[in-house]
């Protein structure tokens, strides 16, 4: 199940509800990206105060649900959950949920870092910081580009 | 009627969020919506230089520069995603 | 911080204490095992009435210890976490758990399954599955000793 | 005085949890002491042949054949892991 919202999410909430829906999991994995005090702090970058979350309804959930079917064409997967978060977030909210339920722990931790690499990528949301010194548009990093090489 | 959609850094620079017109004959593909942009809104010729990596998505999927319009096709231009 | 117990854990205490501990942390991965009706069901095994789980006091602890280590030499890790549940448990009872807090999502993701691969060959924990046809200890599976090799 | 513990499989089968005895002259490896408990105890030896993949551990750590064995050491017999 996907959902896109400003409300905030639960992860006991969503763990308890992937165990039920699963049926008989042995393994559940779960992802949660939070805002970082200091976003980019790898780029000398300063305390953020705020975080702004814009997509594009629509191609938000149709892209996350294609992301979604491919994990699991590819792996074992029992259940799957994706929430992302939209609106203005400060540093230590939850801003991303994604949590997978199957039969063994590699399906699992495979079809979880899957979606959270191509979510990166493929579905349409944009940052923008505000710190000390205005606001300003993230930029996408590298590494996020890099990290689509190991599934081919 | 084309949509046109605007996000993010795009849609800031532009003061706008969308278009609408009818497809302007000639305009076939997104490359000839791109030209058309370019001519007629010089902030959007502005905006375009401004960002190389550009992305377009044509009815909510992404496509490329030579992807075919029709009439009623929702167009979006935004830069690389950054969610997560 | 590790943990060897009978008693069942709570994943949004742990959550919640991962965070806190974690200072700015921008990922948190969660891994949870649990135990299966049908644990062999690609062996063709039958139903699970009860799992009991042995363990070698000490060098348990021991070699969890050394498995956190390694996981925090090679990848950025804020904080970590390891329960592992002793004694008899019942089918969709929790079995283990791993925790991780990072900056990024890849040292989350990576040292998250890193733990759970060596906990499986390194750490001194048996399993005996109770079912319909008697009491037998759980073999070891060809696939978890294959996993290790991505961690060359 | 040598500690020796047996788990699981191996344990069961041989109806007990641990020995204690002074390490006996000539075992200077784990191999030697192998080579004792099957001539010692032939429940053991039944044990050993029936347990192809049994693994070793010396003061908690695991340990091969070969490894050398000091008096008061702690020594643990298991079969292969099944944790997580």
């Amino acid at each position: 199940m996907i959902t896109v919202d400003h409300k905030d999410f639960d992860i006991a909430q969503e763990y308890k509800q992937l165990r039920h829906a699963a049926g008989d999991a042995g393994a559940v994995v779960t992802f949660t990206g939070l805002v970082r005090e200091l976003y980019q702090a790898e780029l000398g970058g300063e305390a953020t105060q705020s975080l702004y979350l814009e997509h594009y309804p629509g191609m938000t959930e149709k892209s996350l649900e294609l992301i979604l079917g491919r994990a699991k064409a590819r792996w074992d997967v029992l259940d799957a959950r994706i929430i992302h978060r939209i609106g203005t977030l400060l540093p230590g909210d939850q801003i991303v949920f994604v949590g997978v339920a199957s039969a063994h722990r590699q399906d699992a931790f495979n079809a979880s870092q899957y979606i959270m690499d191509f979510l990166k990528s493929e579905a349409p949301f944009w940052k923008k910081q505000t710190s000390d010194n205005g606001s300003d548009w993230i930029e996408s990093r590298k590494s996020d580009f890099e990290a689509l090489k190991t599934w081919k | 009627m084309l949509k046109i959609h605007y996000f993010a850094s795009i849609r800031e620079q532009l003061h706008k969020e969308e278009d609408n017109f009818c497809r302007p004959e000639g305009v076939k593909d997104v490359n000839d919506l791109l030209v058309y942009l370019k001519t007629t809104d010089p902030r959007f010729s502005e905006v375009y230089k401004k960002t190389p990596k550009m992305l377009v998505a044509v009815n909510q999927v992404v496509a490329s520069r030579s992807s075919e319009l029709s009439d009623n096709d929702e167009v979006a231009f935004f830069p690389p995603m950054t969610g997560g």
